[in-house]
């Protein structure tokens, strides 16, 4: 690709930017959240129909101006955001837009049943997206480029919603890909991953090349993606954590959804401490974002209690939890948590127009003015509380999500995956938010699947397994990341079958 | 309920006959069938079967005869919304020998037993009369016409049009189709005072449609010195009879809904007598002198 | 739910001055193109014809009634619903107008209140309809039309009720004097004012104010853009949902008394096929049926665009058959032309 | 429109049969339950005379045409769609059939493929419109309503056109003749089969197939479901769109000559307000205006239960205001019993 340049209206998305890949090799993308990543390879992938530059593939240029383009050339891409029809099966998705004319049902799904296998998938072909969870939909989002004969495949951001077990397993087949000589564009903001599986490293700051290493220096890496060095990865200091019982949750169950393929929780007895941050580990479909939304309010209960700031908390719906001060920072920001189509402030002030109302009505200046204030401090990369969230980089549609939430000031904030898609720059901030948040006297619920980022910040971590507590450490025990996922692996036979 | 035979052999039977109305929510219709419902009544033997209205569509109005004849009526009477597609229909229920009487509008067919109906182009022709008579220097005329493709709508434009060719001067200036409704009318004639400098005579295809425009003339301060014409006469309060009285029409002229004469038909026709194929009505015009006695006469609800 | 259809807004300058945020809020200046071609064709063809204060205000006067609905309608299309019965809903509120007047000689004042109680009732089932026992919304106003319909001619035993009563001394009722006032042609508040204009015009006010200005206004906003994400914001959708269509039941119930004094009289078919007038006003005003996207500004042009083009092609005295023709081409025309990105894709732009 | 009224289908058993899988192509069993219900009151009240192949066929033969119409409308609402103009277009093509028969004596043979055509032509500018202009296809279908019916009326000149044309011996002509067997009442092919009743099973058929078993069909729903995700797959997403909207044209087109030898004529005003009918029978048959979501057996069940409930309601004489009332309460019941989660939703169960 050479001297690619992309303009949107009122944003310069990139500029100039050349980048070659060898055959084999695994490039890895780096930049900040709204760098132009994603930009950059929705045009190599015939997203969008034009751009400056031009493309070159073996040597000849190569005019990619539809997804069509790219995949006779070879390319495919698993985009960032999700991009499956939920009404249609798994083997549908797959094949879709390659199909035979006359559907050949039983081809497609014993290539389908081949294909999860090899991902570790054990799905039925003919299951409908819309009851795969987030986790399964990016593995089949996976399989769906492998599916096709690549010889470039741009990965970005595959592995946000995976636990540790599934990452391994994708690592397998992408050195088996690149054995085979194909090209792989690797995108993540897990420093840790691009460690272990770029043999380059590109890094892009503000729609523009910074520069490339090879060996990764994490230090440097960062220096070249921020701009300037940053502190602390993990700025928590020792835990507080001494304060009063904020929430307490006592046997609480929450029949599942055989449909919608959601975990039941069974029996569920947890507490969070003022000024602590409690974790929520545990592997794919353990509960954590069912555990969290219950005690957001989402499900009914079908037994147990809990309590806020010592007073019985039986929330009948997300608003009356909002009510008692308590806040869900979603796992998927796209369908949970943002008005695609409105603008910053518009989703911003939402949960928390009720105390910028004056006469009545919303008080357009206080409104304008107290976003501003937080969307700055976030660091939110946009033109203006004005602009579409739905234009946003994905990193950057998040620290809406975040602002949306901080702007209710909140007492106990639930978060399910906060640093999803973020890059290590806003990550930091999010881990001194966090600390601050805690320093100054609110309950932190955090689920992640990152493990090292729980074992830094949190004060204690629960490990869920099929919607059930296996085990409990403080920060005390210094627990290890074996120690966390054998209790996350402590599957007890159901018998309730 | 198909024909019910008392216990004792049958010598004393009721019959039971089935009333398709094209379309029950337009005055005229409604009070056709209300009458219908109080003439059947003079015949203790016969039962009037609830009023099917295919509320203005073909289709329904097939399937509602089809209906009929699967119940095995004795008699069907048929206000057609449109001739030609109930024709089959009307076919059928010959074929199935039960006898048909075609009210109101006819159908494409001779297989029927009696056709009882008033006389549009007569009626047109009526109005078209009446307007020689009250513009005898000549003048602008405007014509608010039905649904283009009604046929009523295509007789009554057609005996205006010859009647008025008696005087040479008055000419029809603008016509559109006001869908036989009011709320249609009232617009169309505000554009029209809006375009003309001179409307001497405003002739709807119905009362309502007169009405309309009556209403709009008055807001513009020029019904005076326009002249309103009307098709229907319906003895409603809100109806062309009312509305001669206090002067808002210059005239308009009795659709007459034949159903008295239907309920006659019937009863001839089901105590085996004859009847005459073809009843063609005449009509009355109304006018200021004689409104007060006119709705006395049709006015059925009982109220005066 | 589909951001698909609602194409990205062009991004607005941060820095932009009071001035241009104030027009910005009744929406981009080429939204007024389709309705400023009507208004110059208009002229040209006709000027004083047709630029006079009596032509214009028996325009809009003619649709006031429609334009109220659209409004009613913008509020439930913008939470992603759709809204058939308004036309039955103003059927019967006309009805029960023309009734309450005639049979138990209430006072204009009575009536209006009445009816719209009326109204909002119905619209309060199409809305518990919708939220409670989740049927699409599609259906359950469909089924409310006949439903409605059905009881409007029943009551009215399918004859019309006149609104113009008149009293012993043949003169009309000071309840029925006072009724022409909604809305009968010639009849003017102050001896200047024509109602419905005004009250079409008020209606728009006051929503436009709703939705731009107040908490209820953005959660509208927020259901039809991502319903989930309302909800986790702490938005009642099932609350909003109903309050959507309770009101635009209330709206269609206001309506009904001005659509009776229009007439003088109550017709059991009147306001039938209102509903695509009004929706129409609506989704030419830029609203998205996907939800989440439109405003009241918008609709108000809407409704100019297709009563101007009714009259600009009747005082033409173009035939029926041709002005059916060409409503719907210019339809397309003005909704083509006041697309945001219509001078972008005329340079070739993006195909989203 | 709202993924938050679409509940969930529950999840099928991995190992399930071949029996049952067929049995899942057409639905869950209780998509039927609304339809056995009029059934079961059909026979409980009228026994025999509903119960008999005349009356079934005679009911069913009145909707067919709309039945034809419906899947057409229901490949455009897959799409996430909507088409209102397909019953100017089964006008226009009702219009183009008599003509044919009475001015140039085609042949019936000869007369279909053109109506054919005809509506086509006209479904693939509103699908342009959809797909090139980006009009909401709402508006783009409606001014198209609009246009053709206007176009209707002109070329009839607003006369209805006879088929049952005399020759000169005051016979029908052998075309005309003919004709008969497209669905005049009482004309069946083999002495048998009502045609309306098998061409409007055939267009099932081959459309349930279409949309189950080929590339095509996935397409549709893709583009419906998620259009984004569709065009990064490759899928042609204007290509699509074009495609069901010059579809749908082109079954109204086939539907024209149906209406047209039912009647024994064609109207200028042939197929008015059809689509709402042909709309309601795909959303009453689970449908989703939103996309992607819908089938065809759903649509031939909710064909069944409008066309059916009218006879039922017919053959006991129920007055018609109160058909009306009970119609809209029937099609709302209907509707909620034939949701997969309502048992769910009556054991208290989740609000989503
Ligand atoms: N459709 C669009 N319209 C307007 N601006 C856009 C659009 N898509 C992207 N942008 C802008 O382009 C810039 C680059 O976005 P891009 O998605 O490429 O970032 P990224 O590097 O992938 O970030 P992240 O790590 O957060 O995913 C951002 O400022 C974004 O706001
Ligand atoms: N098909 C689906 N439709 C709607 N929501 C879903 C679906 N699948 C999963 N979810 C939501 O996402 C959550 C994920 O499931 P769960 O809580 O069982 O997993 P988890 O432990 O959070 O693991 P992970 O988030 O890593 O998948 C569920 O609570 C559910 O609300
Ligand atoms: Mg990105
Ligand atoms: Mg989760």
């Amino acid at each position: 690709m050479r001297a690619i340049g992309k303009s949107f209206p009122g944003v310069r998305a990139l500029d100039g930017v050349s980048l070659t890949v060898a055959e084999g090799e695994v490039v890895a993308l780096l930049g900040e959240n709204g760098a132009g990543k994603s930009t950059l390879m929705n045009i190599l992938a015939g997203v969008f129909k034009d751009y400056e530059g031009e493309i070159e593939i073996g040597g000849r240029v190569a005019h990619i101006h539809s997804p069509k383009d790219a995949r006779r050339h070879g390319i495919a891409m698993i985009h960032q955001e999700l991009n499956l029809v939920p009404e249609l099966s798994i083997a549908d998705n797959i094949f879709l837009g390659r199909e035979r004319a006359i559907l050949d049902r039983k081809a497609m799904e014993a290539r389908t049943a081949e294909l999860l296998r090899g991902l570790g998938l054990d799905l039925s072909p003919r299951r409908l997206i819309k009851q795969c969870k987030i986790a399964e939909r990016q593995l089949i989002e996976v399989a769906k480029a492998l599916s096709q004969n690549v010889r470039v495949l741009v990965m970005d951001e595959p592995t946000s919603a995976l636990a540790d077990a599934e990452v391994q397993r994708l690592y397998a087949v992408i050195r088996d890909l690149t054995g085979r000589g194909v090209a792989v564009i690797y995108i993540s903001h897990r420093l840790e991953e691009l460690e272990e599986i770029a043999d380059r490293v590109v890094v892009l700051r503000d729609g523009t090349y910074v520069g490339e290493r090879s060996e990764v220096d994490r230090d440097e890496l960062i220096q070249m993606m921020v701009g300037r060095p940053l502190g602390e990865m993990f700025p928590r200091a020792d835990g507080g954590g001494s304060g009063v019982e904020l929430l307490k949750v006592e046997g609480l169950s929450v029949p599942g959804e055989p449909g919608s393929g959601r975990t039941p929780l069974r029996e569920v007895s947890l507490s969070v401490r003022a000024g602590e941050i409690v974790g929520v580990a545990g592997l794919m479909g353990a509960g954590r974002s069912e555990l969290l939304e219950a005690i957001f309010g989402v499900h009914r209960p079908a037994a147990g209690s809990m309590s806020l700031g010592g007073r019985p908390y039986r929330p009948r719906s997300p608003k009356g939890a909002i009510r008692r001060g308590v806040a869900l920072v979603a796992e998927d920001r796209k369908a949970q948590s943002l008005v695609l189509g409105n603008t910053i402030a518009f989703n911003a002030s939402l949960p928390s127009l009720g105390r910028l109302l004056r006469l009545g009505t919303v008080d357009a200046k206080r409104e304008q003015a107290a976003v501003e204030r937080q969307v700055n401090e976030l660091r939110v990369k946009a033109p203006g509380t004005r602009f579409t969230v739905g234009n946003l980089s994905g990193g950057n549609q998040q620290k809406v999500v975040l602002a949306k939430w901080l702007l209710t000031s909140p007492s106990l904030i639930l978060m399910d995956e906060p640093t999803r898609g973020i890059d290590v720059g806003a990550k930091a901030e999010i881990h001194a938010l966090m600390s601050s948040l805690a320093a100054g006297g609110k309950g932190v619920l955090v689920a992640s699947s990152e493990l090292p980022e729980l074992l830094a910040m949190c004060d204690r971590i629960l490990v869920l397994c099929e919607g059930r507590i296996t085990a409990e450490f403080s920060r005390g025990e210094h627990p290890t990341q074996e120690a966390i996922l054998e209790a996350a692996m402590a599957r007890q036979k159901v018998t309730t079958l | 309920p198909g024909p019910s035979t008392s216990a004792d052999g049958g010598e004393k039977k009721k019959f039971v006959v089935g009333y398709s109305q094209s379309n029950n929510a337009e005055p005229y219709r409604a009070q056709l069938n209300l009458q219908l419902q109080h003439f059947m009544k003079k015949y203790p033997d016969i039962e009037l079967l609830p009023i099917a209205d295919a509320k203005q569509s073909s289709a329904t109005q097939v399937s509602q005869v089809q209906n009929f004849v699967t119940q095995k009526v004795d008699a069907l009477i048929v206000s057609p919304t449109e001739p030609a597609p109930l024709t089959a229909a009307v076919e059928q229920a010959c074929q199935a020998k039960i006898p048909v009487i075609v009210l109101d509008r006819t159908v494409n067919t001779d297989c029927y037993t009696a056709f009882i109906g008033g006389d549009n182009v007569l009626i047109g022709k009526k109005a078209g009369e009446e307007a020689v008579k009250l513009l005898p220097d000549g003048g602008n005329v405007v014509e608010l016409r039905g649904i283009m493709s009604n046929q009523p709508q295509i007789d009554r434009d057609k005996g205006f049009r010859e009647a008025i060719a008696a005087n040479p001067k008055i000419k029809i200036i603008a016509d559109r189709e006001g869908k036989w409704l009011k709320e249609q009318a009232t617009p169309i004639m505000q554009q029209w005072l809006a375009q003309h400098e001179k409307i001497d005579l405003v002739y709807g295809h119905n009362d309502p449609m007169a009405l309309g425009a009556y209403l709009a003339a008055q807001a513009a301060g020029k019904a005076e010195q326009i002249k309103f014409i009307g098709i229907d006469g319906l003895a409603i309060p809100d109806g062309g009879i009312r509305a001669v009285q206090l002067g808002q029409l210059s005239a308009t002229f009795i659709y007459p809904t034949g159903a008295e004469e239907a309920a006659e038909t019937v009863n001839k026709i089901l105590h085996g007598q004859e009847v005459e194929k073809k009843q063609v009505l005449g009509t009355t015009q109304v006018t200021k002198d004689n409104a007060a006695e006119l709705y006395k006469k049709y006015d059925l609800s009982g109220q005066g | 739910m589909t951001t698909k259809t609602a194409p990205p807004t062009p991004a607005k300058a941060p820095g932009e001055n009071r001035l241009r945020r104030t027009f910005s809020a009744l929406g981009a200046a080429q939204a007024y193109i389709g309705l400023v071609l009507i208004l110059a064709v208009g002229i040209a063809t006709k000027g004083d014809i047709f630029l006079n204060e009596t032509n214009l205000t028996n325009a809009v006067g003619a649709f006031a009634s429609r334009g109220i609905l659209a409004v009613g309608v913008t509020l439930v299309i913008l939470t992603g619903g759709i809204d058939l019965s308004v036309g039955s809903l103003l059927g019967i509120a006309s009805m029960t107008a023309a009734m309450m007047l005639s049979k138990h000689s209430l006072e204009p004042w009575q009536i209006v209140p009445i009816c719209m109680v009326v109204g909002a009732f119905f619209g309060f089932l199409n809305g518990a309809g919708t939220a409670w026992l989740r049927i699409q919304s599609f259906v359950m106003t469909l089924a409310m039309l006949s439903v409605v319909r059905g009881l409007d001619r029943q009551v009215s035993d399918n004859v019309s009720v006149g609104t113009q009563i008149a009293g012993p001394d043949g003169k009309l009722t000071p309840q029925a004097e006072a009724f022409q006032l909604f809305g009968t042609p010639g009849h003017n508040l102050f001896d200047r004012i024509y109602y419905p204009v005004l009250a079409f015009i008020v209606v728009c006010v006051v929503f436009h104010l709703i939705l731009t200005k107040t908490r209820f206004g953005r959660h509208v906003y927020a259901v039809g853009g991502n319903p989930t994400a309302a909800r986790l914001s702490g938005v009642n959708v099932t609350a909003i949902t109903i309050a959507v269509f309770t009101l635009s039941g209330m709206l269609a119930g206001f309506a009904g008394p001005i659509d009776a004094a229009y007439s003088a009289s109550a017709d059991p078919q009147a306001g039938q096929s209102y509903e695509l007038d009004a929706i129409a006003a609506a989704v030419i005003g830029g609203a998205s049926l996907a939800g989440g996207k439109g405003t009241i500004a918008g609709t108000f042009v809407g409704a100019l665009i297709l009563t101007l083009l009714d009259n600009v092609l009747g005082l033409n005295a173009v035939s029926d058959n041709w002005q059916l023709v060409i409503k719907g081409l210019i339809v397309v025309v003005a909704v083509v032309l006041q697309r945001p990105d219509l001078f972008k894709f005329f340079r070739g732009g993006s195909r989203s």
